[in-house]
């Protein structure tokens, strides 16, 4: 980190990415639901129509698919539209544009037509939302060449890998764990949570400074089992090492494509054991990637199964929340189970 | 092209935002009993102008004029009265609730109540209400219990949907009413295929679609039409225009339209614009689209023009972008202000049987409330346990999650 | 409601069947020069009627009449004339390569050969297309090497996608042909977004969408007239309404309305319709919605009123869904005929030219394919490498892409 | 088999089950994109629009997320709709409907409004299709719980299955291998294709007789290693089995959701090698979950790492077909470094 930094949420993190992008090159557009004269239901893009007009900044009608269509008609032209679909549950009326479309211009077209340009959303659970206000569908962006599909845990990161992701000749599907705008979630929701001014990563830098893309962060050194989490969950991991006292390494996977493959050999290689953690409902998850990932890759290293630990295979409930996120005593046992082998 | 001028995007641009002087000199309201009373099967093209019309019924008299003002006597009307009442009692109560953290979540109808409970009396029973988040006037002029109602909104341990479903995301297959989903337009297209359903079977019931002008914009919405269209479902396709979306107006999702009926020219779909605000007037549209559908001639769109007067849900504060006299000063007036007066003009009514009635739904409002947190709220008490997360999923419960549900010891 | 009748679902029949006589005779056809010609800056509402209307230029005799006869010179005539026939005998020898295993798949545009080439000469360079698969005549009128197309339908080592695409599926920005996709009606908000994009940067190309009668049933037709009509976007809309979607007639995707043209109405965008088989009706309605889009008054609708006369694909036969004799009893002609007609009509061109222009074509096209073939075809010869696959996925290709190049030995 | 067979094509299979469930339950409707008069463009419902009427078999406009949609509205009334989706690259307009209502409406209605009902649609390549007439999406419909996904192999699975399929109280994807419709398809391109009519699984039984979803077949027996395959893989994985000499043990997953976790348990317990295979990407693809299940319920047992063989992670090319497509060599090369450790 150089130069000064600011204290700030996972919010004003990336509303100051959008800011820093948008003063730095005017092809970049922001447009959504909400997103122009009120700055987007949790305020991701306050003040930026103020300061760009209303041009660069817009609201846009209720029409997911469509809002990204035109993206990528815009980014086509050669602008870098940032688009942002209010909650990730939302998403799906767009999956055809995202799927067939952007992810497959420049291939398809041998080049001349590409899809620099960023999808926003907020996702994941812990806030009483009910299905619809809680899911994380990263493991079906996952499964799509063409794609970049990137989850940041905190406001450091967040705008780093949000201005990367601005920057990014291909279209970026950008994942903020929603439970993590306002501060550090470990899962345990019935304590109190430490805001962002009071946690390190909250430190942000002021100026133009990105994180690469496809580059995890090692959370944690451990020396006797790796986890692999993403989002919310590298709070939860964290907790959960520290209740279990087993010396975890924890990986932030940051960008989940392309993965970071390296990182995770090299720690599961030395730890021999490896939990992977996610929200996600558990079938075809991203957790199934880096489970089949890591005992290719590290099977004559590993001493006991990969193990998940993720949602239920059920939507995302109203009342169980707690019941269905996997929270630091359900990593817990995890970790002590991979132990036992 | 040397000699064109440089284009430009235009945005939409609402009449006032906050600071600004609410105005809605430019808002066309024709005078109740003005629009004409077409026959149920007039071909759409013979009523094109009354997509950009308004159908009133009520008076600034609290009359009832024209050739729509006909169908309900004085305890039809009552039962509106009351019906819309107790939707706005039970909605301050919930609002409460919500602050209380008895519930995560609510969102009210303020403004808006006449929509729902007008347009449920039009119904038969049998009929399908595929609605949005803000239609729970059907329920309560269903006579569905309020005590159902709050338990679904406090997640306990008598919510019929078991404590999975965010609050006010009712359904009551019984009542007519489907399973509320909290994407957009999902229902719309729904409908219309409940609505084939029904006319493949050789059924004589009928389904109504519901959806908010913002929500509009999206596929879905489009989609309901082409099937409506084309295989000429008996389907009654709402729009409740309250003028907002959250922050954003009308504008956005209207485009250079000049209604949302509009959007039925070019399908061939009958489509008219009736006061949202106006009890006599919804049902009546409501009784005459209801009879086209039922009688075969298919489809016909409502736009009810009303008004947002509340936030958008609990999570809203609509301070932050639009004018705060706008409520105010919003033309079409208040529908339970309007319906009273209406029927005190007719004799029917007075000031103290209203203040009676008020403190008897309170009490009835409150008397379901107090019952419903006998099984619980959200907050505390007793909740539908962890295990019925995995029920549902399937009809029968296959050997993963059986097995995922024992790993979490439930 | 038990004196109801059981409700019919309405399924839509076309006019004729395979074994019946083709009947076009409730199909309206206003008569050339009839159609009147607006003002660009005409609001949607007053020309309302040209949504159900045909802007018709060449007559019967094969003269030039009406308002919007006017723009072409003799020159630009037999361009046009020769255009349409290198599409006609393009498609007809790459039918024949189909068939003989050097490509695998093929689409052509018998009957249509107007409307892509028409529509071309009407646009500027720069401005950009968002084709289906059925306008190869906005690259053949905008002089895109015929060579290029081949190689891209043979996938051969010159193949300008490198094998990856099917073909036909071809895509040229210099050319302002954006590349097709397998996906109908994806290409419509796109062109949408692309032409707000213009808007946004100041510029002053405007773009053009392309969809089919069927494909208008998609939804990215909707969120298109969406957000062409909210955010007034420089683009003309156009959709070829050649009468078939593979099996299905055009009442599938109309559904109740009229016309295609209608769909405009309700979004406040300006609609018509033109004859699709008038090369000189399709160019001057072209030029009057590009002048519209460039001079800021926004997106246009356009019907071209047409007639698949061809099979849908090389993997489609029409005669098990559709009458033997339609093709010859749909009543707007054959669009080389007609301008052919023209010409000679105004004594600008000759049976014998035409043979002689024929004959030249033909040994073009064949040249260009001797050419092509030299690079390979599917069936044989040389071919884009393996590795080409992987290449393009991304900018940069990621270590897991390098990995799985080199498991695959490419 | 009890009573009287039939020899048939997948095609005539798919055809026939639609008949006999049509003639036994008049709540199943048909209908999709070509499917009416025309009888679909592979032909799977042609005579049906002449036998039922056209208000039980129709065409529809080309709206995928309008066809399901209503599908969805039908079955919550009460019918059994089944409908085509033209190609499985089209399904992505309709994915919001299918997850966000079909897989949830039981759920989150409490059991009060159900979807039996089943979407239908031809899958895979090998047909020079390019990228958007041979995709392979069942990865997208295995992470959505409250589906049911379903891959037949051969005319007399696609009969049992898509009888099944019809009769199940919740929504099932099912999807078509179009490279079998005709004949079994080992992944040899240069070689003839058997008919069905030459194939012992191309006999059918005549009657009602189903299959039940959530079992697999095993396809060979062998005692070296387990190859998990599905749809046309089957037929790549005899093919390598028999060139490489392997004694592999094939088992043919039929239903991919709910997967038959105890079959597939059994034989890598016996075998303890195991190979996974998959014409979709490979990230995030279902072989990833099936990797990751084998390794959490076997490891004790495995020799040697779960290895995938799968398509690349590219869109599926037109010219390069053969490249992209995992054939026998491919599998071959895999089950012999398994072998090796
Ligand atoms: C598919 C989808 N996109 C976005 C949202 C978020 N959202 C919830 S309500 C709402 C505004 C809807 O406005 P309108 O349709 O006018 O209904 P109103 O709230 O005014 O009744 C939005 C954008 C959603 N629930 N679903
Ligand atoms: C999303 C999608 N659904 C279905 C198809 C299959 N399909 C290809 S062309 C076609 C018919 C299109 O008809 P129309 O739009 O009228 O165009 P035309 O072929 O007549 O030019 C269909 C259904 C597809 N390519 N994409
Ligand atoms: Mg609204
Ligand atoms: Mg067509």
């Amino acid at each position: 980190m150089s130069g000064s930094t600011t204290r700030m949420t996972m919010i004003e993190a990336i509303r100051t990415a959008h800011d820093l992008a948008m003063e730095r090159d005017d092809k970049v557009v922001v447009f959504g639901e909400d997103v122009g004269y009120f700055g987007g239901v949790f305020r991701c893009t306050a003040g930026l129509q103020k300061k760009y007009g209303s041009h660069r900044c817009f609201d846009a009608p209720i029409n997911e698919s469509g809002i990204v269509g035109a993206a990528i008609g815009m980014s086509t032209y050669g602008l870098k539209p940032v688009v942002e679909i209010q909650f990730a549950d939302y998403v799906y009326p767009a999956y055809d544009q995202i799927v067939s479309e952007a992810a497959r211009m420049r291939h398809r077209s041998g080049g001349q037509f590409t899809c620099p340009m960023v999808i926003r959303m907020p996702t994941g659970g812990g806030i009483f939302g009910g299905q619809t206000h809680s899911q994380s569908p990263e493991a079906l962006f996952t499964h799509v060449s063409g794609l970049k599909v990137v989850v940041p845990s905190s406001p450091y990161d967040a705008k780093g890998l949000l201005l990367s992701a601005i920057d990014d000749p291909d279209p970026v599907i950008f994942l903020e764990p929603k439970r993590l705008y306002n501060g550090p979630f470990d899962g345990h929701h019935d304590r109190p949570v430490t805001p962002w001014k009071n946690h390190p990563l909250g430190e942000v830098p002021d100026g133009y400074e990105t994180i690469p893309l496809g580059k995890a962060a090692i959370r944690r050194e451990g020396s006797e089992v790796t986890i692999l989490a993403y989002g919310t969950m590298v709070y939860v991991a964290e907790a959960a090492a520290k209740e279990t006292g087993i010396d975890a390494e924890i990986i932030d996977l940051r960008t989940l494509l392309p993965l970071d493959i390296e990182a995770i050999t090299e720690s599961v290689k030395k730890t021999g054991r490896c939990v992977v953690i996610h929200e996600a409902t558990r079938t075809s998850g991203f957790g199934a990637e880096l489970s089949a990932t890591v005992q290719e890759a590290c099977f004559y290293h590993l001493e006991a199964p990969v193990l998940r630990v993720t949602g239920w295979d059920t939507p995302y409930p109203h009342a169980q929340e707690w019941a269905y996120f996997p929270g630091p005593d359900r990593v817990g046992r995890a970790l002590r189970e991979v132990m036992e082998d | 092209m040397p000699d064109s001028k440089p284009l430009k995007l235009r945005i939409p641009e609402p009449g006032c935002r906050p600071g600004d002087q609410p105005d809605f000199s430019d808002f066309v309201i024709p005078r109740a009993g003005e629009a004409r009373r077409p026959d149920v099967d007039a071909p759409a093209a013979d009523i094109r102008d009354m997509a950009f019309s308004i159908v009133r019924v009520i008076n600034k008299k609290g009359e009832a004029v024209g050739p729509w003002a006909d169908a309900l006597d004085a305890d039809a009307l009552r039962d509106g009265l009351r019906h819309m009442m107790t939707l706005r009692i039970f909605d301050e109560r919930m609002l409460t609730a919500q602050r209380q953290g008895k519930t995560s979540f609510y969102m009210q109808h303020l403004g808006e109540e006449a929509v729902s409970c007008a347009f449920r009396m039009a119904l038969e029973d049998g009929d399908m209400n595929f609605p949005t988040y803000r239609q729970a006037g059907l329920l309560i002029a269903g006579d569905y219990p309020l005590v159902d109602m709050m338990n679904q909104i406090y997640s306990n341990s008598k919510d019929p949907l078991k404590g999975r479903q965010l609050p006010i995301m009712y359904s009551s297959k019984e009542h007519g009413f489907f399973t509320i989903s909290g994407n957009l337009g999902t229902q719309y297209i729904q409908a219309v295929g409940w609505a084939m359903a029904s006319a493949i079977a050789g059924d004589t019931r009928i389904a109504s679609a519901w959806i908010g002008d913002g929500a509009t914009a999206e596929s879905d919405f489009y989609s309901a039409m082409v099937f409506a269209s084309t295989y000429n479902a008996p389907v009654i396709l709402n729009i409740v225009n309250n003028q907002w979306a959250i922050s954003t107006f009308q504008g956005f999702a209207r485009g250079n339209a000049v209604t949302f009926a509009e959007r039925g020219h070019g399908f061939g779909i009958p489509s008219l614009r009736v006061d949202g605000n106006d009890y006599l007037a919804v049902h009546a549209v409501a009784k005459w689209a209801a009879e086209r559908a039922r009688s075969g001639h298919g489809p016909t769109l409502i736009e009810h023009v009303t008004y947002r007067a509340g936030g958008h849900s609990t999570s809203d504060d609509p301070s932050a972008y639009r004018a705060k006299d706008e409520v105010s000063a919003w033309p079409l007036g208040d529908p339970i202000d309007r319906l009273k007066r209406h029927l005190i003009a007719i004799g029917e009514w007075s000031e103290e049987r209203h203040t009676q009635a008020q403190a008897e739904i309170a009490d009835t409002v409150r008397k379901a409330q107090k019952e419903a947190e006998k099984n619980g709220t959200l907050g505390s008490g007793s909740h539908p346990s962890p295990s019925a997360m995995f029920d549902d999923v399937y009809a029968e419960m296959p050997p993963h999650l059986r097995a995922q549900r024992q790993a979490g010891g439930h």
